[in-house]
């Protein structure tokens, strides 16, 4: 195993991966910008080096800062967390040069996975059920014209560079397809540097469900119980819960199913997550697959009971999985709240500024993942994720009480700070979640709803 | 009230470790008074006397590297590194070294180099002045921020 | 069910309890002394009442206050905690005239237990295997001399009215016998009003193991596994754990049957605790039953993934228990460590003071109970508990691992406060610990090794 | 410094608040000032005016029964209640009361009855001086440390 490991990243997945190097006795090197030296923070890794200023894309987005420090500090292995340097396959293989195990897939993976055509490509050979849409990407507006005829409206535009939302584009019908195309183009190519773009069919109503899968380097692969993602605001994740509610057992085993499956014909390692849109009749369909640790394990880890960044370290350093899928039982249900610090009266603003009051919630079952405390500061640098708070019961419903628990008495504020605290215990409060009947449209229609009543 | 005065004491305690733990540069005290609920912070200043041009240290010195940090303090500017990597005094392997204590230096000269993925990045010194300190040895590591050297400034009319 | 339960308790228990009842949508009111007047405390209950001055015999043992407060209130029931009026049989008969239901077992049941000469002479009846010793309380000293005799030295002498380890007098031979059985008559008159005492044989280097069971009022019942509570100062627990290592899976399959069958015998309702002495051949000796929820219930809960308070207020609510044997299954281990204000330098002397910092561990399977928070004065008044941290994983060695981890991560403390933190993690790194290798010696050895090396 | 100020404020205000939260008696202010620090609190003055015998209300000021202790502010000392239980004004149902407002009342006399578990338990005033008010309606729950009534103190001697 590694003696010593880099946290490529900030906030509370640096936190929540120091914990675990802790626990199972690795040394961690965590790094920092500027605004983020604080002792009670850093009292987490096992040394701390300061990378850079503010800026994310001078600091924790710097390879040679990252790579330097891991350098100084005699570190064997970086992980990154996820967002910043996690997915980008040019990090991965600078790492590998400089010696260090990038914890996460092979740079060839990343390289594949990041460009969503390829992806699609790789799926659809690989037996996944593929939304209609293009493979390749659409080059001109007249042949995005007959595909979509061919496709059938509503399509939704995306970039080929792109993931987690950014510049998608939902088309009603053929009048909106020319002002759609080019403003996707534009967007793709200011975001990504990189205009290419597909399209596919858009599926209304839809919910999003993904599979958690873990593989080694030998080529053993499990899959961890889905989680259901459908809470979402302009695809920002709010609400994520698992086993994904509401779908039919053969449902869910057949997305787990497919989804090692085909992890295990691209040659993935370590954890990823594959994402699903499952339609009304629980038809599911590809979306795209997150090469990372993602923002929501720990709901996974609540009803499997396995620590994920504990598997992704002993995968990294090369030892074959212990669990077999035999050993895998997913019990009872888990909730995870995203805490963010944005204003959900201001279309979710974000809202900087220093914490006065800072009392998480405890209990049974109540985890909290933060970096957050009396006194921080908020930066606007970075983003809004204060804390996760995660419950855990028997059943989806004791789960819910049990969160809506939590976050009334979860008090945190400061001058200036909003957090979805509301938002999330009106999403609870609902019958139509609450019956685990939602789709993705549910956070709209709550605000909606909330904009109507004038509160 | 002594019960809550305790408590008052203990949260001004918390107030001052957290503005310790919060602020930039050196701390030289931070005082709680239970009294009047007073708290007075003290920085470290620049120079030993009251030599009213000394700037404090600057914002971003390195904490994590404290036997560093403590040595950057005393009369004069401080020169940080801007970037984590390797320290080198000179510009390649048994060559004289850009600068020594009691040199004179100029704005835009290169007084040390951080090397980093194997890039050769110059440190230019930024004001006219003389160097008082070399705070680093050549060759070890430093991190963003972290003082390289110490420059006591100097009108360039003075060295004309 | 409950629509409102007046909790008569203080501190994380009161916490624990009212937390609950918000889960299962149950009004709660919390009452508080005088120095407990805090409203980031009070906040979890729906209301509070002010019921007397800081001296627990005029605020939480005060049974006119409680009983009042629950009238004027309009609660259905009280739920009592541990300590304070929770095994009580008069407070539980008092409820009952006045019309509240006391969660907890019958009045008679508290009585027969609370005398432990009838709790022996019962659970001898109910075939439990004792420790050789008097079943009548021993009336003289010439009786205990003979009956020491009979018995074999070394013997333990203990109060009939006592428990929680008040009292108790060790012999080692016949020499010692006649001033340990006057300092245990008269410390039984002083601490307990009655000085009747029994003795019965004393099982050095054995460990202490409990059995949890849960009885509803129809007379099923069930168990939840066994705790280990071995290591202790003075009879007062420090760490317990769950299930007991290191014994036969026969062996703790006996106990918790002889468990279930002996709180049937005796028509027990609620949630209860069998304490067990096992010696070196894994043989086991009934001690005393706790009629209460007990401190250390979240390691059960975290092994069994069950709400034990919500088990109690269901039961307590007339339903019958909803959980059969078969759905009671144990994953995994959990240890409980218990953050008190003591100095582990000075003999654990209660230290109080303001917490000037309060800084709680968090992460995955990391459960923290506490009524604490930074500003949060620790009054001399009440027990010195200040957080309960209980770590759960699938295995010992990583609960304890992460244990660790949590307890460096506890940043508490303040001007005169001290705490068991660092003695906690010394006992956690403790070779013999670590191989559940050790009885209730262990915190002794520990001490004296500590004092020794100066540390 | 200007993010050390604005951290320095909400410290503060925290500090303020807990202050706030942890003090006995009805609070009038709690002033905050950012540029020395300073934390200030005042209580509720018994009187209106500048009356210098105006006694503080007493610590356990029933917090939990906000609009009662609200009603208690004024003139005069407070007896406040030694338990939980049903306030009664009089010996028994039907019976005239035991004071009202105007009436003189004397030390060791009962001014009230707390009912507690079917004991009636008389509440007796510990001064000289005149009703000013009855803060709790007839038959209703009090909880421990709530005001019953305020008394204006006077000298015994006036009385004569």
């Amino acid at each position: 195993m590694f003696s010593k490991v880099l946290i490529a990243n900030r906030g509370e997945i640096a936190v929540r991966v120091a914990r675990t190097c802790r626990e199972m006795g690795i040394s961690s090197v965590g790094v920092y910008s500027t605004p983020d030296r604080d002792q009670r923070l850093l009292r987490h890794f096992d040394e701390a080096i300061h990378i850079g200023p503010a800026p994310a894309r001078n600091s924790y987005m710097s390879i040679p800062a990252v790579i330097e420090a891991a350098l100084q500090a005699g570190a064997e292995a970086i992980h990154p967390g996820y967002g910043f340097l996690s997915e980008d396959p040019d990090f991965a293989e600078i790492c590998a040069e400089a010696g260090l195990v990038f914890i996460g897939p092979r740079p060839a993976t990343l390289t594949e996975l990041g460009d969503k055509s390829t992806a699609r490509r790789l799926m659809r050979d690989a037996g996944l059920p593929l939304l209609p849409g293009s493979i390749e990407p659409v080059a001109t507006l007249a042949q995005a014209r007959l595909l979509a005829a061919e496709v059938g409206y509503p399509i939704i535009v995306k970039a080929v560079a792109g993931g987690g939302g950014k510049g998608m584009e939902i088309v009603a019908g053929p009048h909106d397809l020319a002002p759609a195309y080019r403003r996707a183009t534009a967007a793709a190519r200011a975001v990504f540097g990189d205009d290419r773009i597909y399209l596919e069919r858009y599926l209304d109503g839809a919910r999003h469900v993904e599979v958690q899968v873990l593989f080694d380097a030998q080529g053993n692969g499990i899959h961890l119980g889905t989680r259901d993602c459908s809470v979402q605001r302009r695809h920002q994740k709010l609400i994520e819960e698992g086993p994904a509610p509401a779908l039919a057992p053969e449902t869910l085993a057949a997305m787990e199913g497919e989804a090692v499956r085909a992890a295990g014909a691209i040659g993935y390692t370590g954890a990823g997550t594959f994402e699903f849109l499952v339609d009304e009749d629980e038809r599911f369909y590809f979306m795209e697959i997150n090469a990372r640790i993602q923002v929501e394990h720990p709901v996974t880890e609540a009803i499997t009971g396995v620590d994920l960044v504990r598997e992704q370290l002993l995968v990294a350093a090369g030892y074959p999985l212990a669990l077999t899928q035999e050993q895998v039982a997913t019990n009872g249900a888990a909730v995870e709240c995203r805490v963010n610090g944005e204003d959900p009266e201001r279309d979710f603003v974000p809202t900087a500024g220093t914490l006065d009051t800072f009392l998480p919630p405890g209990g049974s079952f109540t985890r909290i993942d933060t970096h957050a405390m009396a006194g921080y500061a908020v930066s606007p640098h970075y983003d809004s994720l204060i804390a996760k708070v995660i419950t855990w019961a028997p059943s989806r419903d004791q789960a819910l009480n049990r969160m809506d628990r939590a976050l009334a008495e979860f008090q945190v504020g400061g001058r200036g700070v909003r957090t979805t605290i509301p938002f999330l215990r009106r999403v609870i409060a609902d019958p139509e979640f609450r019956k685990a009947a939602h789709n993705t449209a549910l956070v709209e229609r709550i605000q909606a709803a909330a904009k109507e009543s004038g509160t | 009230m002594a019960d809550n005065q305790s408590a008052d004491l203990a949260e001004l305690r918390e107030h001052a470790r957290a503005l310790a733990t919060g602020l930039a540069g050196p701390l030289k005290r931070v005082r709680v008074r239970s009294g009047d609920l007073v708290v007075e912070v003290e920085w470290q200043p620049a120079g030993g006397g009251p030599a009213a041009g000394a700037a404090p240290a600057p914002g971003p010195a390195a904490v994590a590297a404290g036997e560093v940090a403590d040595e950057g303090a005393g009369e004069g500017l401080l020169v940080t590194s801007p970037m984590v990597g390797t320290f080198y005094r000179s510009p390649e392997p048994g060559a004289a070294p850009f600068v020594d204590v009691g040199d004179t230096v100029k704005p835009g000269q290169a007084v040390a180099i951080v090397e980093a993925m194997k890039l050769l990045n110059p440190i230019v010194c930024e004001h006219h002045g003389v160097v008082a300190a070399i705070l680093v040895d050549n060759g070890k590591p430093v991190e963003f921020g972290q003082p390289l050297l110490r420059v006591v400034p100097e009108s360039p009319d003075e060295r004309v």
